[in-house]
């Protein structure tokens, strides 16, 4: 372990030199928001929540991908940033179709919680209302394009922990859509294996399972990073 | 083959070169543009007519001579006199005149058509006149497609020079002190960059030729690809030996086929004489080129997406750092430039980096390709020092504004530039005059623009390509490209408030600073700027929003 | 192996339970069957196919060869049919939703055909200043084709690159592999009839 | 000081925002007592008087509700929008991705009913409906937004009685923002 000394708004801070910023702000209760890190799998840098300010860089960086170096003074909020996070948060939800009040995810949804946190009651922003497929072609699950935020958490897990590879991205710009296999329905898909991990790292909610409803979709992000650890122990 | 059997070809070819004495050379321009305007069956007629007339010359096809516009075009040498707009039935009658009877036809010399007295030697034009020809200096002169051409013009004596009398240490202290920077369009002093790629040490490194050029309106990179491949192949070798790297892989856009034919027949062309392989010319070094063609993504010109892209992947670009020079093409130090970089790199080994750096600006040394096109009497390509005027681009170069009409703003950098208008007429074009005004130098593409141009409707078609050729990895610019469009497109149809306009100013500084790469951090770049020289366009198309309420309070 | 018996029971099964959620999960496995084989051995023969082979031979079956030989395969059939697609990701052991999206991601690619004869616009700056929406306006009024579209006959293709680099002939348009430049939209109408009269005096209409 | 006028209004909604406003039970006798209801859909259906706040559920799917809005924002000093469908379409936006064509010929068309066979209602007193269903926010400007589908009874009385002691509400700092 190599300790280096970091600032963090304006505190001296102790951090481990292969760490990303990220790591070390949650290891230090400080809130950085994110959408597409999750635990357990590798991180893209993709939906720009976790952007901080590095001092004497005049570009904001990801907190999930940048490593700290010696000496390196961040600021993890201020106005700035804030309205950025804003912004972002706004355009996730004017993307696609999201109608929290008949969304299976409702008052479990990470969009949802985020919108909250950074108080938008509205957004300002025209929705697009893209033309968007619903999957339902699996004999559990369903994929609900509509409510997809393309943080492709799913993928990541599919490939990462899971091994099958089944989601992808297709497409590019704001056409790009998740598909399964060669953009064959989820149900014929040939190397699914139904273990459902997608669903958990859904952060809204686009998967989810045929049996419930509105509102009561509760998930376990957490799993992954569980089973992730687990299979390091080799038990 | 080794030092010496290179040097002894090149005797040899010399020697065949004498012989033909002062024998005519026809060159025919077989540049993208001539092709297009008949270049072909033009250089089949003259050869029947040469054949049919028994008449002492030889043709030669060579790449891009320039003033694409007047195709297509044929240079008589020597002489150095260029003919334009030539059409099969005025072959009998030219090779005649000009070559019989020696008297050249006036009217159909190059810019006859604009000029009250066209010149004999193509060089006393003012086209040319004011231009510096470094990167393109062969370029329309050889046949790209014979590597004995390049030979004798003193082609690969710079990787000679290098390998045998010069460690890479040297190279690059040389390639610093030319103050070469990316020709790519961002600027980075390419020097430092070969440097930085040069002390992580590792045993594989790469070297990659960025010959993605995916801005609308520049042709720069093709015509060089075209026009002079070896000279890139022989920037690559010299990189590849002075950073230390084995492989090289230039990617070359699909829609360029005659650039990826020509720089295949080159690669093979060096391998047969040594220069690529191993032990080049008998050294230590090995170094092989592979081509990888581009499948139509715009993205791929960044270069972490690029790297994506040669690995078999999809062109998404990822966070840097890490930064290319240190995990690059499979995790390994990885140097890429752009087409025009390398090309500079074998004049600044052969002349110095001094003479290099004494071109140009102070902060921008060197020449600088432009592609002139849109409302222009000479489009084609030009290269000019750094610092000249766009005025005397336009104007001097140029020839004016087609029709008469009057300049409105020229177009820099593409879909990451901006636009400057007829007021900065006179700002010297280096990268940090043009940043300045909310442009920037991009790889090359110029184009000119006429009243007529609606500027809102400029910015929507570029953001309209932005938009398309996101990746659609991150969330500003996958979004807000697409936002930013319809409410361009809102303006354009007059369907906008002054809200709208409020939103489109913050989204835009929003995808400016939050996008993860190039493609979207510069992609409010035309909107900015036609914003900035242009605002009463917009303020003029966009309505005042709804009532407040009617008691003032 | 499965015998007959078991698969007999596995397709009652199946049947009964098809419209619940409550079809076990070992047993949907066994509902989906491989899309890819059958086409490829039943056009082994084809030499587009043993051209595809070929080049995924050649190039050592590594996965970073994928885009060079989707164009391999697309320069022989014109386009990408899905199966084609399936052999490539077979061979090269990619997972299939690799394979497909980086056939859409990028726009060379195409997965439907583009017709026998392509007629491409290019709407790079230069062409755009100079008129290439006109083009397009022309193209869709007469003959009802927007970009990326077919004719019911698969006689006549319509694309739109981004610059084709030859700015100094804006408009530009590529008719099948020639580049005609400076042209104005009563010139294309005109080449693209020459180009399809050609077909229709061979009799097909 | 003088009575306050409150107006509420329903656009395109369900009219459940309505009655979570009726959810604030006896509370309604403190905005009595600083404010009269001139206007509402649960008291009667007068023109629109010049008022102090104006609460606004449903959105905007035809051009009567546009002109509405317009005139809605005109007359009132504070405009708040009460309930996702006029924040941000919300069910009701739940057509905007189909032609209004089909939504039509869905409903009345191609579903069972027991009318003979599938007739389109035209009376001229039905709305026509545009083709997309917008928020408030797309046409006038907005102080302030209730969110939830309902938005919560506590909350919509909160913010009507911050305005009506001319006090500006906080988003957050009553409640958590909901959302559906």
């Amino acid at each position: 372990m190599n300790i280096i000394e970091i600032n963090i708004n304006g505190n001296a801070i102790k951090a481990d030199a292969g760490q990303t910023i990220l790591e070390v702000c949650r290891q230090n209760d400080i809130e950085i928001l994110t959408m597409c890190h999750m635990d357990g799998i590798s991180d893209v840098g993709a939906c720009r929540l976790c952007l901080v300010q590095i001092e004497g860089s005049n570009k904001l960086m990801p907190a999930c991908t940048t490593k700290v170096m010696p000496n390196m003074a961040i600021t993890t909020t201020n106005e700035r940033i804030k309205k950025y996070q804003k912004i972002t948060t706004e355009l996730l939800h004017a993307e696609r179709n999201h109608t929290c009040a008949v969304c299976v995810a409702n008052g479990h949804c990470e969009l949802q919680d985020m919108t909250a946190k950074l108080e938008i009651t509205h957004i300002r922003y025209p929705h697009l209302f893209p033309d968007c497929d619903m999957d339902t072609s699996h004999p559990w699950y369903i994929m609900d394009h509509n409510r997809c935020i393309m943080c492709t958490r799913c993928v990541r897990v599919c490939k990462e922990v899971e091994g099958a590879h089944n989601w992808d991205v297709m497409g590019r710009g704001h056409e790009v859509r998740i598909i399964s296999d060669y953009h064959t329905p989820w149900g014929e898909s040939e190397t699914c294996t139904s273990c459902g991990k997608c669903l958990h790292a859904c952060p809204v909610g686009a998967i989810w399972p045929k049996a419930i409803s509105q509102g009561q979709l509760v998930k376990n992000p957490g799993m992954i990073n569980d089973l992730v650890e687990k299979r390091k122990m080799n038990l | 083959m080794n030092r010496q059997e290179l040097n002894n070809f090149i005797e040899k070819e010399k020697e065949k070169l004498a012989e033909k004495g002062s024998k005519a050379q026809i060159r025919v321009c077989c540049g993208a543009g001539c092709l297009s305007s008949g270049a072909e069956e033009l250089m089949n007629s003259l050869k029947e007519e040469i054949k049919a007339g028994n008449i002492d010359a030889e043709i030669i096809p060579t790449g891009c001579m320039g003033p694409c516009n007047q195709g297509p075009l044929v240079k008589f040498d020597p002489g150095n006199t260029i003919y334009q707009k030539l059409e099969t039935g005025d072959v009998a009658p030219l090779l005649n005149s000009h070559l019989l009877e020696k008297t050249p036809v006036t009217e159909k010399l190059l810019f006859a058509d604009s000029r009250e007295n066209p010149s004999l030697n193509a060089d006393e034009d003012p086209y040319f006149k004011k231009q510096l020809r470094i990167a393109l200096k062969d370029c329309g002169h050889l046949d790209p497609e014979k590597i004995e051409d390049y030979l004798l013009l003193n082609g690969y004596q710079a990787l000679d020079k290098a390998l045998f009398a010069m460690a890479p240490e040297d190279v690059i202290s040389e390639i610093k002190q030319s103050r070469l920077r990316g020709r790519g369009g961002a600027g980075y002093p390419t020097g430092l960059k070969w440097e930085s790629v040069y002390r992580y040490v590792n045993d594989q490194k790469y070297v990659i030729c960025n010959g993605d050029e995916g801005d609308p309106g520049a042709f720069m990179d093709r015509s060089l690809l075209e026009g002079n491949p070896h000279r890139i192949l022989e920037g690559m070798a010299l990189a590849a030996y002075a950073i230390g790297a084995s492989k090289g892989f230039a990617y070359i856009r699909g829609e360029y086929p005659l650039a990826i034919k020509r720089f295949e027949t080159a690669i093979k062309q060096a391998r047969k004489l040594g220069l690529l392989g191993k032990n080049i010319l008998g050294s230590e070094f090995h170094f092989d080129v592979e081509v990888r063609i581009g499948a139509g993504a715009f993205v791929c010109g960044e270069e972490t997406a690029l790297i994506a892209s040669i690995e078999g992947k999809k062109g998404n670009p990822r966070p840097r750092p890490p930064y290319p020079a240190e995990a690059g093409l499979w995790g390994k130090p990885t140097l890429i430039n752009n087409v025009e970089t390398y090309a500079a790199i074998a004049p600044i080994i052969n002349n110095g980096g001094e003479w290099y750096s004494e071109i140009g600006t102070a902060k921008s040394a060197g020449t600088k390709v432009f592609a002139l096109a849109g409302k222009i009497n000479n489009a084609g390509l030009i290269e000019v020092p750094m610092g000249t005027t766009l005025r005397e681009v336009v104007y001097d170069i140029g020839g004016g504004i087609q029709g008469g009409g009057k300049f409105k703003a020229a177009q820099t950098g593409g879909p990451s530039g901006g636009c400057i208008p007829e007021e900065h007429l006179d700002v010297k074009m280096d990268y940090e005059s043009l940043v300045n005004l909310g442009s920037i130098m991009g790889s090359g593409g110029l184009i000119v623009m006429d009243e007529s141009s609606d500027m809102v409707d400029v910015a929507r078609y570029f953001m309209e390509f932005c938009m398309d050729e996101s990746c659609g990895k991150c969330v500003p610019c996958r979004v807000g490209t697409k936002m930013m469009h319809d409410l361009l497109q809102k303006i354009c149809q007059d369907n906008a408030t002054r809200i709208d306009l409020e939103r489109l100013e913050e989204l835009a500084e929003y995808v400016k600073e939050t996008s993860l790469c190039g493609l979207g951090s510069s992609a409010p770049n035309p909107l900015l700027s036609t914003l900035r020289h242009f605002r009463e366009e917009y303020e003029n198309r966009v309505r005042e929003t709804s009532p407040k309420h009617n008691v003032v309070d | 192996m499965m015998n007959a018996a078991f698969l007999k029971m596995i397709n009652v099964i199946v049947e009964e339970f098809s419209h619940s959620y409550l079809v076990p999960s070992f047993l949907t496995l066994f509902m989906k069957s491989s899309v890819a084989g059958d086409w490829v051995t039943q056009h082994a023969k084809d030499p587009r196919v043993k051209l595809v082979a070929a080049k995924m031979k050649k190039e050592n079956y590594r996965p970073d060869a994928l885009i060079e030989i989707l164009h391999t395969a697309q320069n022989a059939f014109g386009h990408l049919p899905l199966p084609i697609l399936h052999f490539i990701g077979k061979g090269l052991k990619l997972p299939g939703s690799r394979v497909y999206s980086t056939v859409t991601f990028y726009h060379f690619f195409s997965l439907k055909s583009k017709g026998e004869h392509t007629c491409l616009v290019c709407t790079g700056t230069a062409c755009y200043v100079k008129g290439a929406q006109a083009i397009l306006n022309e193209l869709e009024d007469k003959l009802g084709l927007k970009i990326g579209e077919v004719t019911k006959d698969n006689k006549l293709g319509v694309q739109a690159a981004r610059c084709i680099g030859a700015c100094g002939l804006a408009p530009a348009v590529v008719l099948d592999d020639e580049v005609h430049g400076k042209v104005l939209p009563a010139d294309v109408l005109a080449m693209i009839h020459e180009k399809t009269n050609a077909h229709e005096q061979a009799g097909t209409e | 000081m003088n009575k306050k006028k409150i107006a509420t209004v329903w656009l395109g909604g369900c009219s459940g925002c309505h009655m979570s406003l009726l959810d604030i039970d006896e509370r309604i006798l403190d905005v009595a007592a600083l404010a009269d209801i001139v206007k509402s859909p649960v008291v009667d259906g007068k023109e629109m008087p010049e008022v102090d706040v104006a609460i606004v559920e449903g959105a905007i799917t035809s051009d009567e509700h546009y002109e509405e809005i317009l005139h809605i924002r005109k007359q009132a000093k504070i405009l708040i929008a009460l309930g996702d469908c006029a924040i941000h379409n919300n069910v009701t936006g739940l057509r905007n991705f189909f032609k209004l064509q089909e939504v039509f010929d869905t409903s009345y068309k191609e579903s069972p009913s027991n009318d003979a066979d599938g007739v389109m209602p035209d009376d001229p007193l039905l709305l026509k409906l545009n083709e997309k269903v917008i928020p408030l926010s797309e046409v006038v400007d907005v102080d302030f937004f209730i969110n939830g589908c309902p938005p919560d009874a506590d909350y919509i009385f909160y913010v009507i009685f911050e305005y009506l002691n001319e006090r500006i509400p906080q988003p957050g700092g009553h409640k958590k923002i909901q959302y559906g």
